[in-house]
């Protein structure tokens, strides 16, 4: 039971991933990446290991898409603001 | 009380498989909206109250994740939709009306 | 059996990872793969601390004597190398931002030697 | 027999995690992408609650805490960057 959930979610993040890195938009992209780090979290939870699964959800999965937002939309904006470009 | 419990949990994970399932089937972004959102929060309650029966000495955490999601689910959803109007993502063809249309303008005048 | 499979999960996502980061032009796609390549890696090391039949070395009162615990030193590796990861990807998306602010694209072959 | 109920529960929590993932990827706009891994975050928060029954530790339930916190940060961010206020 635990190595076929195991492979599901294995292949679900590679999966994932690949998407990540084809996506034209990148947005998109970024979502796909903390889908990627959702269930890896999950992964070290069934490996025995929820110190790491609970800090993988609270930095990879959350803290990262905030702060590649962040900087996404900093890019957007000096575009923006600068017609010269 | 251990196999009521298992039932809630089979209802909980069929109501997460129906929302599974309109997110692949629906037409347009928001009515996924409306069954990726709506039905999950449902079946993760309908879950929990099974795990509570199953194991009463987690009734504690049980309660305080079932508070969470009815706070926090809800209110992304929200975020999500209002976001998604203001991006400009279609209604779809089969929408009747907009009735956003007009209190959006308001809101840019106002600010 | 199931160290075996996330040691060659986390090693095809750390392979994913660097093709991404060698192929990708836009700066943010190779700072995704970057990040896609931390997460391989952090699975292999936590796959290599697991045990069969063993479960988290956190005391509480569902733990009997006998009871077989993993290897909790891979972990605490991994616990650290987590938020350093942040660090390093919040230092190269700051980099980013600034390139793009200096020269208004975020395209890698825009940063070649005689554009300078 | 409440152990098998259960352990159907999580296989069909599998499935619907497989055909929001498969939303996630072939979703044609962002919305779409970020309504499918609010989908995915809660439906691993009841597989975490599964897991944790299996394995008999209460302890993994706290995970499943910080998922539902931390979970709709991330959401909100996603939405605020897609209404341009972030």
């Amino acid at each position: 039971m635990n190595i076929a959930i195991v492979i599901i979610l294995g292949v679900l993040m590679l999966a994932a991933a690949v998407t990540a890195l084809y996506l034209k938009s990148l947005s998109a992209a970024v979502i796909a990446a903390g889908a990627v780090s959702l269930l890896a979290s999950v992964i070290y939870l069934l490996l025995a290991a929820p110190d790491v699964a609970m800090t993988e959800a609270a930095i990879g999965s959350a803290l990262t898409t905030v702060v590649f937002l962040y900087a996404l939309s900093r890019m957007r904006g000096t575009k923006k603001e600068d017609p010269r470009d | 009380m251990e196999i009521l419990g298992g039932i809630f949990a089979i209802a909980g994970s069929v109501f997460l498989f129906l929302a599974a399932l309109g997110l692949i089937r629906m037409p347009d972004m928001y009515d996924r909206m409306q069954a990726g959102t709506k039905a999950t929060t449902l079946g993760t309650m309908l879950f929990l109250i099974g795990l509570a029966m199953a194991e009463p000495q987690w009734v504690g955490k049980s309660a305080l994740l079932i508070l969470f999601v009815i706070f926090s689910n809800p209110l992304s959803s929200h975020a999500l939709a209002r976001a998604a109007y203001h991006a400009g993502i279609s209604l779809g063809e089969r929408a009747a009306c907009d009735e956003l249309a007009g209190a959006c303008e308001d809101e840019e005048e106002t600010a | 059996m199931i160290i075996q499979i996330i040691v060659s999960i986390g090693a095809l996502l750390v392979l994913i990872g660097l093709w991404g980061l060698l192929t990708r032009r836009n700066l943010i796609k190779m700072i995704i793969g970057f990040s896609i390549m931390d997460t391989g890696t952090h699975l292999i090391i936590v796959g290599l601390g697991y045990r069969k039949g063993a479960t988290a070395p956190i005391l509480d009162s569902s733990i009997t004597p006998g009871t077989h615990f993993v290897d909790p030193i891979p972990s605490a590796l991994v616990l650290t190398a987590i938020v350093i990861g942040l660090a390093v990807t919040a230092l190269m998306l700051a980099y980013a931002v600034r390139l793009h602010s200096s020269r208004g694209s975020a395209l890698i072959e825009d940063f070649k030697e005689n554009t300078l | 027999m409440a152990d098998q109920l259960f352990n159907i529960a999580a296989v069909i929590m599998l499935i619907s995690l497989v055909l929001a993932i498969v939303r996630l990827l072939i979703g044609p706009s962002v919305g779409d992408r970020a309504v499918a891994l609010d989908a995915m975050t809660i439906i691993s928060l009841s597989l975490i609650g599964w897991i944790a029954l299996s394995t008999g530790r209460g302890i993994y339930m706290d995970v499943a805490l910080v998922y539902g916190l931390i979970s709709f940060v991330g959401i909100v961010a996603i939405a605020r960057y897609l209404e341009r206020g972030l």
